[in-house]
C-alpha cells in the first residue's frame, strides 16, 4: 500500500502534483530555470517514468541531476546524450507537437485558455511590463497538454480576460487538436490551492482536485471566473514518503524549490542561504 | 598555404558595429550573452542599435540602462529568478523605448528564415496571439497551395550584425561551442556580418580533433575575440556558472538610473580585464568555474 | 532507473516496415545507405514499397532489380564512377516504373517540412525546370505575403518509415553519425517510424563521452540494429571505404535480369553473416577500413 | 615570369582552367565524386585559393588531401573543420546564395542555359534514363557562378533545346540576379576544346578562349547551337609547370583525373589499375 507523506509543503505537493502529469515515455521541455518544475521532471524521470525524455537549454536526453540554484544548465549538458541549438529543438519537438509537457507560468491567465506574460494595462504603454513569452505563445497550443502551474491562486492571476493574448492554447477539443495535426490533451492548472482543468472549448474550468484542507469555495473565492464544480471534488493525492524523501535528499537537497514561495522582501535572503551552502559543498565558503 | 586570421580585439568591434545597426545577440536567458562586447559597445560610442533577442537577460537590461539602444526586438527579457529587468521594465513603461514584441518561435523562424534567403516561413504559428495582431509586419495569415489549410507566415529577419560568445576558435574563424548554443548558429546564418568572442583561440589542429563540437564554418565569422569569462556574470556552460552574487549587485545598481550610472561607472568604464579584476579575479573565477564541474547525477 | 531496450535484430524489421510502406532509404552517393536493411528486405516478403531517396546509388538499384518497389521518388540515382545504375534504367526504360523525381532540394526541404509538421516550406525553387511542371503535386508556386515575390513551395514528404545507417547507438536510441550524414537527420524527422543499423551498440556511457556526435535522440528511433559492415558495399565514412571490387561484380551482376538473378542468389538470400564471408570476410574488412585510414592531407 | 609546363593532357588542362575559376575565398560545393573537378578545388586551395573553403559530403572547411578513387570521402571528412547534414548546407550555403562554384557536368546542355541529367528522349518513356539533378536544377541558380565542364564536346551534349529541361540558370543577367537576391556570375562552360560563357539572357554563348591547337570552326562544328565569335579569341592559359607538378605528384599520383577522359571500354581496365596501386600504398597488394 502506498505510504503517504505525514509532513509535506504546498511546494512539494505542487511539484509531485506536477510530477504525476509525466507519463513515461514523455518528451518535456524545461524553458526557463524554474525549480519547482525542473525538481518534478527530474523526480518523475527517477520514479515512474525513466524513459521520458528531458530537454533544457541545449541539452537533449539528459541524465536526471541534483538541482542546486546555480548548476542547472551545467549538470543538463554534462549528462546530455546530444546537444541541439533552438532551431534543432523546433524541429523535432516543438512545431512537431511532439513534445508532451512543458509546464509554463503566467502573470494572468483567463477562462479561455489565454496566458499574459506581456503587459498589465494597456499593452503600448503599460503600468507593469512583464517578461514576455518566450516560445510560451506557441508551445501551449503545439504540446500534447498545457500545463500551467501557479504558487499564489488569486483574482489578481486567474481574471475574466487576460490583459494582453501574449499566448493562448487555441486549440482544445480533441477534435480539432487532432484535424490541426497535434495531440489531444488538456489545460491543466497546478495552483497552491487546486487542480483545474479545460478540455472543451465552450466548458468552463472544472476543479478536478481540491489540495488537503482546501474548499470549493476558497478556489472560487480567489477565481476571477466562473469554474465546474463537480459534485464529489477528490483531494488532491498528496506525495508519498518516498517522494517527499527524495525531493529533500536527493533532488533538492539545496531548498531552491521554496524560492518561488517565498515573499518578494525574503527571497534575496533565502537565496544567500543556498548560495552559502553551495559555497560550502566545494571548499569555497 | 597560409589562411588569412580573423582575428581582433574588443576595440575593433566599431569596424563592424556602425551606429543605427541592428544588432542580434546571441545567449539566452542567464546564458552565454556575449557580455565583454556588450560592454565594449558602451565603453565606445557605437549608439542607436536595434537590438534583436530570442530570450534576453542581463545583455539587453545593461544596454537600454546605458542608453544604446533605440529599439528593441525580443521574445523575452527577465533577469530569471532575480526578477524582472529593470531598465527594460522602466524603458518601456516610463520612457517609451520602441519595441517589437514577437513570439519566440517567429524570432528564431524569421532568422531561420533570413539566413536560407527567404523572404517568409510558414509555420502553425500563434494564432489568436494578440502579437500577431500588433505587430502585422512580422506575421501573415497565408493558405497552404498544397492543402489550403490557414498557416502563420513568419517574416524574414536580417540583422545588421550578429554577436554571440562561444567556447573556442581558431583565427580562421571556426566556433566551436560546447554550451547552449541557443539561436547564435541561426543569428550567424541570417547577420550580414559576425562578431565572435571565444573563450579561448586555439589552434585549427585543436579544432580538427574534435570536429563534432564546431558549430560555425570560417566563411561565417567575420571577427573573432578572445575574451575569457567573456559571458561573465552569465554562465559559459560547462565552463563556468552565471555568477549569482555579481548579478544581485547588478540588480541593485539597475534599481534606479543614478545607482545604474554608478554601475556602470564602477563595472563597465573601464578595460574588460579590470573589470575581471573588479568582479573578483581568479578566486571569484574558480568558484564559478568549480560550480559548474561539481555536478551530480542521480 | 532502468530504461526500456529498443534493440532489434534484422530479422525484426518486418514488425515495422509493412507491404505497401513509403520507405525513405538514407546515405549518399556510395555512402552508408543501410544495406544489411536493404538485403534484409529483399530476403524477406516486404513488398510493393515506395522508396525516397535523395542521391541513391546500388540501394534503390538492388529493391528495384529484386522487385521490391512499386514506385521510386528520387532526385538522383547512380552508381557513379560505375556507371548509370542498371535495373534502375531498365525499369524505367523497359518496365515503366512508376517515379516521382524531385529535384534535390525538393526532397530535402520536403522531408524538412514533413518532419516539422508544415505542409509546405518555401524557397526560391527551380522555376523553368521540367520537373515542377511534370510533377505539380510536389511544387505549387506562391507569393510571399510580405513582399510579393514569387516562390515555389516544396510539398511535405512524410515516409512511413525511416531506414538509416549509423555509427553507433545505445539501447536506448541515442544515434552517433560520424560520416555522412546526407539526409539522414531529416529522413528520421519527417518519418512516422524509424529504424537505425549501426556498426555497434555501446553504453551510453559511452554515447555520452562523445555527445557531440550523436546526431539522433532515443525519443526518434523506434529500433536499433547492430549490422556491422552494414553499409557494405557502400561506405561507413570514416570507418571504411565503399568496396569498389564488389560493385565491380554487381555492375556485372546487374547487367541483365538473368545475371542479377545470380547476384541475388550468390550474396543476398543467405543470412547477413554469410553475406559478409562470401565478400570477403574479415581480409576484405580490413582492406577496407584501412584504405580509410590512410589519407593524405597536402 | 610564368613557366608554362611544356606537356600535359587535356584534362589536365581543363583542371587548371577551373581550378583558375576560383578565387580565393570562394566557398566550393563539391556534389558527386568527380575526380577532375575535386582536383581542381585541391589544386586551387594549395596554390591561389588558401581561403577558399570547401565543402563535400558532410564535411565542411577541409583541409586539401591527396585524391584516390576510394578514399575522398574519409579524407574529407577526417579533414573537416565541421560536419553538416545536407540541410545545413543548404541553410548556410545553397539556399543563400553563398555559394561560388559548384561545377556540374549533364548529358545536354543547351543555348538557353538549360541542363538534362533526367531523359534522352520521351520524358515519361525515355530512350535513356538519366541519373536525375540531384541538388544542380536548384544550385545552379543560386550560385554566384555556374560552371559546367564537359570532357568530350560534342553536338550530342549542346544541343539546340534540351530534351528535358532538368535545371536552368535561370537567372542570367546581373541585374536580374540581385534583384532576385542572387550574386551576379556567368555561366561558363569548360570543355576539351574552349572555354565559353555566356552572362546575358538574349546573348549567345561566346567563345572565350581556344585549347591550344583547336580552331573556333572545331568549335562551331562540334556545337549544337549559335556562338557568338569575337575577333580575337584569346588561346586557353596553358597550365604552369607548377600546377602539372602539383597534380601529378601530389594532388592526384593515382591518375583518377584521368578516368572520365577514357573510353567506356577501357574504364575498368584503368580502374582495376588505379585499384592495384592504391592496395599495393596500404601493403594489401
Amino acid at each position: 500500500m502506498t505510504q503517504y507523506a505525514q509532513d509535506y509543503s504546498v511546494a512539494e505537493l505542487m511539484c509531485v502534483t506536477l510530477a504525476r502529469e509525466i507519463e513515461d515515455g514523455d518528451v518535456i521541455v524545461l524553458g526557463s530555470f524554474t525549480p519547482l518544475a525542473y525538481a518534478s521532471y527530474i523526480l518523475a524521470k527517477i520514479t515512474h517514468a525513466p524513459n521520458s525524455t528531458l530537454l533544457a537549454y541545449a541539452a537533449v536526453d539528459f541524465r536526471p541531476f541534483q538541482l542546486s540554484f546555480v548548476r542547472a544548465e551545467s549538470s543538463a549538458i554534462r549528462g546530455a546524450a546530444l546537444m541541439w541549438t533552438m532551431l534543432e529543438d523546433l524541429n523535432s519537438v516543438h512545431l512537431k507537437g511532439r513534445g508532451d509537457v512543458e509546464a509554463i507560468s503566467s502573470i494572468q491567465a483567463d477562462q479561455y485558455g489565454n496566458i499574459n506574460l506581456s503587459a498589465i494595462g494597456d499593452y503600448e504603454k503599460p503600468k507593469l511590463r512583464g517578461p514576455g513569452g518566450a516560445g510560451a505563445p506557441e508551445v501551449i497550443k503545439m504540446h500534447r497538454k498545457m500545463i500551467g502551474y501557479f504558487p499564489n491562486h488569486s483574482k489578481m492571476t486567474f481574471v475574466p480576460k487576460v490583459d494582453v493574448i501574449t499566448g493562448t492554447r487555441y486549440l482544445i477539443g480533441a477534435e480539432e487538436r487532432i484535424k490541426a495535426g497535434y495531440r489531444p490533451g488538456p489545460i491543466r492548472y497546478i495552483t497552491n490551492l487546486t487542480v483545474i482543468s479545460k478540455e472543451e472549448k465552450d466548458r468552463p474550468f472544472k476543479i478536478e482536485s481540491l489540495h488537503p484542507g482546501v474548499t470549493a469555495d476558497n478556489v472560487v473565492d480567489n477565481t476571477g471566473f466562473e469554474l465546474e464544480i463537480p459534485k464529489d471534488i477528490p483531494e488532491t493525492e498528496k506525495p508519498t514518503a518516498k517522494q517527499v524523501r527524495l525531493l529533500r535528499e536527493e533532488v533538492d537537497p539545496y531548498g531552491t524549490m521554496a524560492f518561488d514561495f517565498k515573499p518578494g522582501k525574503e527571497r534575496l535572503g533565502y537565496l544567500n542561504e543556498i548560495l552559502q551552502k553551495e559555497l560550502e559543498a566545494i571548499g569555497y565558503a | 598555404m597560409t589562411t588569412d586570421s580573423k582575428l581582433g580585439k574588443l576595440g575593433d568591434i566599431k569596424n563592424i558595429i556602425k551606429d543605427g545597426d541592428t544588432v542580434a545577440i546571441g545567449g539566452s536567458w542567464l546564458g552565454s550573452h556575449p557580455m565583454a562586447i556588450i560592454r565594449e559597445i558602451i565603453r565606445s560610442d557605437i549608439k542607436n542599435l536595434t537590438a534583436i533577442t530570442v530570450v534576453g537577460s542581463i545583455d539587453i537590461d545593461m544596454l537600454i540602462g546605458a542608453g544604446r539602444l533605440s529599439k528593441l526586438m525580443f521574445s523575452f527579457v527577465s533577469m530569471e529568478a532575480f526578477g524582472l529587468a529593470p531598465n527594460f521594465r522602466r524603458a518601456i513603461e516610463k520612457e517609451g523605448l520602441p519595441y517589437d514584441e514577437i513570439t519566440g518561435l517567429a524570432v528564431i523562424i524569421g532568422l531561420e528564415a533570413g539566413g536560407r534567403n527567404v523572404p517568409f516561413l510558414p509555420y502553425r504559428g500563434p494564432f489568436g496571439s494578440d502579437l500577431v495582431k500588433y505587430r502585422p509586419e512580422f506575421y501573415k495569415e497565408i493558405k497552404c497551395p498544397f492543402t489550403g489549410e490557414d498557416l502563420i507566415a513568419a517574416a524574414a529577419i536580417v540583422p545588421d550584425v550578429a554577436i554571440i560568445h562561444a567556447t573556442r576558435a581558431d583565427k580562421t574563424g571556426s566556433v566551436q561551442i560546447e554550451g547552449t548554443s541557443g539561436s547564435d548558429v541561426e543569428m550567424i546564418r541570417a547577420a550580414k556580418k559576425r562578431i565572435v568572442s571565444v573563450e579561448e583561440i586555439v589552434s585549427t589542429e585543436d579544432i580538427l580533433k574534435n570536429r563534432e563540437k564546431t558549430k560555425i564554418p570560417g566563411f561565417q565569422v567575420d571577427m573573432v575575440i578572445e575574451a575569457p569569462l567573456g559571458a561573465h556574470p552569465c554562465s559559459c556552460a560547462p565552463d563556468y556558472v552565471f555568477d549569482p552574487w555579481h548579478i544581485m549587485k547588478y540588480m541593485q545598481g539597475a534599481s534606479s538610473p543614478e545607482t545604474f550610472k554608478q554601475y556602470i561607472d564602477e563595472y563597465v568604464m573601464k578595460p574588460e580585464f579590470e573589470y575581471l579584476e573588479a568582479i573578483g579575479g581568479i578566486r571569484q573565477a574558480s568558484v564559478l568555474k568549480r560550480l559548474a564541474r561539481e555536478v551530480k547525477f542521480l
